[in-house]
């Protein structure tokens, strides 16, 4: 199993969402993070003096997932969230050892 | 003796030298001014007199005089009380949009007020009552600034107990009404450039010609039985809520609101407590907006005009409450909220030509016709963030006609005449307007500037830079 | 030449023709209405000539229909001050508690004012004022909606001059304050509909019914020595306090306030800068709530009755920031808003009897003493979010009684009879009412519906959709 | 007859049993109580003669009373109004401050208004209006607590047409604005206690003191031509902002505000439309602060203060709206706030002085001020978080002074020489009370308890602990 | 080293925290986060309109622990924020490579 | 490459972003965390009641960088961060088996 983080453009969440659930993906958790990167922030002005904001606003999807459709997840990601301008995002895939559903305590890939 | 009316002199009052050395004389005799006042009145002491000799200079009309000073004074504080509903214009405003938008909205509402005060001295208050000046009889009249003798006694009888100065405050607070009621429809989406040329052209020019109709003694108030509208239900409300249909038509929806298939997705505003203090505020201006409009302290028309608008603000919202209770199977706040707004709107033409009892109901078909109206207007895909179009355009007319049913000095046809012509040229004007704009330095910002919201993206602020926002 | 009382035509004041000409022509004469009024008094001009018959169709008593017109538009802007205390109750309310519940909290205080101003048109006032139209005599009185006449100059002399509209518009915005009382204290975790039937029985016959015992001029007035509650200490606040007591103690306290092992776990309000802007509210309602108990615009009472009660709110904050200071080691904000609020319910059954300096005196100890009852409350387990309980119940108490030391026209035997049977009584109704309400629809929420929020389980709306959450 | 002023009984009104007993009577009498007024007047029915009577004593001076009964009633209205600014300033404050330090800005401000009105009971009134009683002539009197008898009609002439107790309470609601104005510029950093023996010396001693100078009829009323200040753009604004940089300049900037290598770093308020509220609180208001300053009802001087104060507010936004659009190419939300705030500053001095015409101008000049003033401070790293140095001492002697260019009573001289000397004053007072403060207990926080937020640190309470916190 | 991340209902946080205290664990990170899953999300109203709300709140906590209390701690997790009913959450575990204190420096196991 | 997540104190995020700046890391994640720790929660008070809240306010830092300046980027992000007192934080590393850049659906160490 792999944990999948895709961290990408707010608006973009709701198309990410039912990529994934056209695939067949049923489960993911959301955070409202901020990102810096190469997309520069912007500038904003307060009582007549500028200063940049860095931050921008992301969304970050981590989706756990068995190993065999890691890359048909990674693909309807890129291809929900893309828009092709700088600071659409990144996707990371990291190895998960264990996976258990709380309610049933179910392990393993039919935990997710 | 009669002295003449020392209030007549109507240059500023100016510190006059002895005026001050007699007050200095005055407060100066200590004990004199403490002692109780039977004392005082025993004794004829000065301070007494200073009243005595104000008041009687007036001689026969002193009695009028005080029945002035109180109407006057009503005057002014309901002209603060309607500059209190641009308080509630706004939070109401905000609170049913989103956070990225708030500080637009917000500019927004600072701005219509002060370019309506501001114009209105300069120009509306002359248009708005051409005192028979005309430039097309009954039609149109352009004024000029204020006079600077506006502080006169007795500016048309018990009917219009204020002075000039009085008219004009308590009119300025209305004027701007007008383009907050569109500020809410067009709201999350229209330039702000442009928007304050909309404000101007509207509230400097439109709303007073066309409330000249009326108001100012024009063609609707010429009618063989007059149009009557007694605080703006249709030349206030109507006028607004018909500008805002026509300004929506042009702008269109909102991104997002209507998804492919017909569907339609709900954009929640994003602080309903402030939403809620909204309308608190507007019901508590709307004290000042009907009572006022009286035009004096008259103390039978002053109780019975607060008690209708309570009465039907309070079945506005129960109509909309339960209404919405039964139809949607959840008790929408937010339909509670625009029902009492509804309420308001809808007794605002007849506050003071219908019993309580006519008010309450007249108040409970509002909140139910409020409720359908917006559901009716989402459903054609006319979006309108705070419901301005269905609360002020629809209910405003529903209120200005309904009352020909339970008075028989006011004709249904003259009713009807009057607010389809005011709603109708409202309209034209905001489309033509618009469309102008559009043309021009164009209406709308841009998808990625709505999207970023135009907090960021026109002022380059954050409304709540501390908290995290939620993006779900 | 007397002409009679234009104003007792109390049908609503339709616009006739002929009145409208009249107008006409007299706004048409520009130059005239715009001449110095100096002039206009010389020459005798038509409108100043408009007033001096209204006034002086009253004859002997043109000086009193002034005094009358000046008192009523007092109380019509006093009622407004009430009303504005409702978004007081409101924003406090919803400050003081989470935000998952924020929109049902603000639902319940839209329906509340509605609610009670509407029935209270309906059946209140005539329930609360019998008039000497008693069921049972000096006890109960059903009265139906307020009369069409109710223009009226006059209605009790000096003692309330007002007409019945003003008397009915001021009395109605007191109605509602008993049932917003209860709301606060069971906020949280009483259903909707449970809570709209409670507050219904409350407001529209338990208060008017209780309140008629002393302001109907029931049996609490027969007392030998009247029991004086200038502007409701008992016969509101108390009334509210401690209907609010009883329902708690049927209700139960908030899941998880009261943990295992006696401790106490607190849940933090929301947004405390809400609930301060709720307390400045209510102070500022307050004048309305008890300079308008002058019932009249008398000038003495008024300067005192505002005097008294600034200053007893700003000693109530002074003694509950110290005192937590102290106490607790921190200046508590809460405790502070409490002590205002501590500061004017103390005051208000002898905000016209007492001087200055005791009313400093009454608000300093009941800004400690709503410490004390609130932190007892605690300790007891009645969980009351907004501190209702004591702010108004105990404090309200406290208030009627202890005038009874500083003015020798009021006895304390009279003041604990009415202060006690009052507030035994609301206390009685409302764990009636909740005990049927429990054994019939039920009276609380779920756990889960707790646990998720009231706004999503009982409305399906969010308060803040646009601002993450935080769970800590 | 002459019965001799009721009113006079300047203690306390009690319930006396055979008034009781009367009123009983009367209201018994339900039906002559509904029957229409006209028929009251014919039948001279006992409710009406009260009126009678209580007016009719005043026998020659009938109509001065009831001038005088609409004055104090307009007297204590505006007194709620000045007292609702209170929670202009903490909304204000709050809003352009960080959400970590929003209940010590609430606590703050509670604090404020309650020990303004605590000591101006026991001393300030006295102090600020010694009646010749000085200790230092024209310089210093110091008195004690408001008397008992302060009921008293007829305090000064148709000037000062209100009780003392009417006096009182409109001065008190004033009394506590010098200290809010330093509250919001030391926000974020003062430590609460010394806040609080700051707030407790300037408000009890310094500005009461000051204030003689002017309105107490000391040395600045005395100059040849007396200096003038309507409703105080120095003696209350002036004083209050210089006030605020004497302490500013002890306390610092707040920390992360001036980076190294002169860069600023603004510090955003967490709550923009939670300043908007204020500043519209503060306008409505402000019609209290500049209308009740007329210190009677007369109609004249109503119509131009409300007029003139509206305008130069609408200006005000207007100019820095434009202005800041032009200069920082955005239109900044919180210039246009303290626009508004900078044109009611500025017309406050001459508000009855001056046309509207002129008021606007004045109004506008004072936006663009006012938008320098905040640029300036904030380069000389003055760090004033709501811009109270700028809004209120900048524009409050600009605002005095102006008004010698547009009357002619007014002299140049005796106007900077008032406003300088107050000013200079305040500063000189703010800085070694600071100093002393600094020396003694402390002055501000700790760095880490700065960082932390005063609300954990001094209160040991969040705001909003169910909001997620944002730290970008 | 493991890292345990658990997604668990809002309100069994402060049960999850006990459990964790009593078995020793000193440190974790806690995020609100936001969750789609097999429990549905609800739906709302607003101004007459209905639409579902797909995302629910959700809680993530992050604990690091050393290898051998991993299973007494997904035990001691799942045991608190057990409910039974759908929604219950997830517990995944991930290979942790190295472990900082950065108040001291110290790392690997003690760090944690 | 290696995902480097830490939890810092939240006033400390410009000097961690500078620090990153400086040694060439373009691009980081951050999240806004509660953390419970060694650095006890504080006591606070509400209407008469104390409480002790155990949650402290955290910064989490999520930095995806090449395994070859893995130690650098740890030892920029300690140095910038710490304060020596209680409640530092802690860095933790993980393995990443694959990074992708949406926009340009580049992946591995040039997609960071
Ligand atoms: N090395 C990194 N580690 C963690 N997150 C990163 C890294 N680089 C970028 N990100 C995240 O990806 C977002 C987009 O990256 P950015 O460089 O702005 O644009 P792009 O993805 O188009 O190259 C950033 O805002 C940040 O949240
Ligand atoms: N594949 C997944 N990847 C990441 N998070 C998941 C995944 N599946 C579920 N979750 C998280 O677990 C939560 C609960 O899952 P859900 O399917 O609703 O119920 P249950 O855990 O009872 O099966 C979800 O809200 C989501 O936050
Ligand atoms: N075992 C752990 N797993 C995950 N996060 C931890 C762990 N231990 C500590 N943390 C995080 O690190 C923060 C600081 O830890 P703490 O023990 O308070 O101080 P220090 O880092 O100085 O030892 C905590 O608030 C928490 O967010």
């Amino acid at each position: 199993m792999k944990l999948i983080k895709a961290v990408i453009k707010p608006f973009k969440l709701e198309e990410v969402k039912e990529a994934l659930s056209e695939i067949g993906i049923e489960g993911m958790t959301v955070a409202e993070v901020k990102g810096f990167g190469r997309q520069k922030g912007h500038t904003e002005i307060y009582r007549g003096s500028e200063y940049t904001v860095d931050f921008l606003p992301k969304v970050m999807v981590e989706i756990v997932v068995p190993d065999d459709i890691v890359s048909k997840t990674v693909e309807a990601v890129v291809k929900a969230s893309k828009t092709g301008k700088i600071g659409d995002g990144k996707i990371f895939v990291l190895p998960i050892e264990e996976a258990i559903r709380i309610r049933t305590e179910e392990r393993g890939e039919s935990a997710v | 003796m009669l002295l003449g009316f020392v209030l007549a002199s109507a240059v500023p009052h100016a510190v006059s030298g002895e005026e001050e050395e007699e007050a200095a004389a005055m407060s100066a005799s200590t004990e004199a001014a403490l002692a109780p006042a039977a004392l005082a009145v025993e004794e004829g002491i000065d301070y007494a007199d200073e009243y005595y000799e104000m008041v009687a200079a007036h001689g026969d009309h002193a009695f009028a005089f005080n029945f002035f000073v109180t109407s006057m004074l009503w005057t002014v504080i309901a002209a603060a009380l309607v500059f209190l509903m641009h308080l509630g214009f706004a939070t109401l405003e905000i609170g049913l949009t989103r956070q990225k938008n708030a500080v637009n909205v917000l500019t927004k509402n600072v701005f219509i007020i002060s370019i309506g005060i501001f114009t209105y001295f300069l120009i509306g208050f002359n248009t708005h009552y051409p005192l028979g000046d005309w430039i097309i009889p009954n039609v149109l009249g352009i004024g000029g600034p204020l006079g600077e003798d506006a502080a006169t006694f007795g500016n048309g009888g018990v009917g219009l107990a204020m002075s000039e100065y009085g008219d004009f405050i308590f009119q300025a607070m209305f004027a701007a009404t007008a383009a907050t009621i569109v500020s809410g429809a067009v709201a999350e989406r229209i330039k702000l450039g442009s928007f304050f040329i909309f404000t101007i052209i509207l509230v400097a020019l439109a709303y007073p010609i066309v409330g000249s109709w009326h108001w100012g003694e024009g063609w609707l108030y010429q009618l063989d039985t007059s149009f009557y509208d007694f605080a703006g239900s249709t030349v206030v409300h109507g006028f607004g809520g018909f500008a805002a249909l026509g300004a929506v038509l042009i702008l269109g929806p909102r991104a997002g609101k209507y998804l492919s298939g017909g569907k339609l997705r709900p954009i929640p505003g994003h602080n309903l407590p402030l939403a809620g203090i909204g309308v608190f505020l507007l019901w508590f201006g709307w004290f000042g907006f009907n009572g006022g409009s009286v035009l004096s302290a008259e103390p039978a028309d002053l109780g019975l005009v607060f008690s209708t608008t309570a009465v039907s603000a309070s079945s506005g919202a129960l109509g909309a409450i339960f209404f919405s209770w039964i139809l949607l199977k959840k008790p929408d706040v937010t339909m509670a909220l625009n029902g009492v707004l509804a309420g308001l709107v809808g007794i605002t033409a007849g506050a003071d030509a219908v019993s309580i009892m006519v008010a309450l109901f007249i108040g409970l078909v509002a909140g139910l016709l409020v409720v359908l109206s917006i559901l009716f207007f989402d459903k054609i895909k006319i979006d309108d963030p705070v419901g301005a179009i269905s609360v002020h355009g629809v209910v405003g007319i529903y209120g200005t006609v309904v009352i020909a049913f339970f008075n028989p000095d006011i004709s249904f046809v003259s009713q009807l005449i009057g607010a389809v012509a005011v709603c109708a040229v409202a309209f034209v004007i905001a489309v033509v307007l618009c469309l102008i704009l559009k043309a021009t330095i164009g209406l709308r910002v841009t998808p990625e500037e709505e999207e970023e919201g135009l907090d960021l993206a026109e002022h380059g602020q954050e409304a709540y830079p501390d908290f995290a926002k939620s993006s779900g």
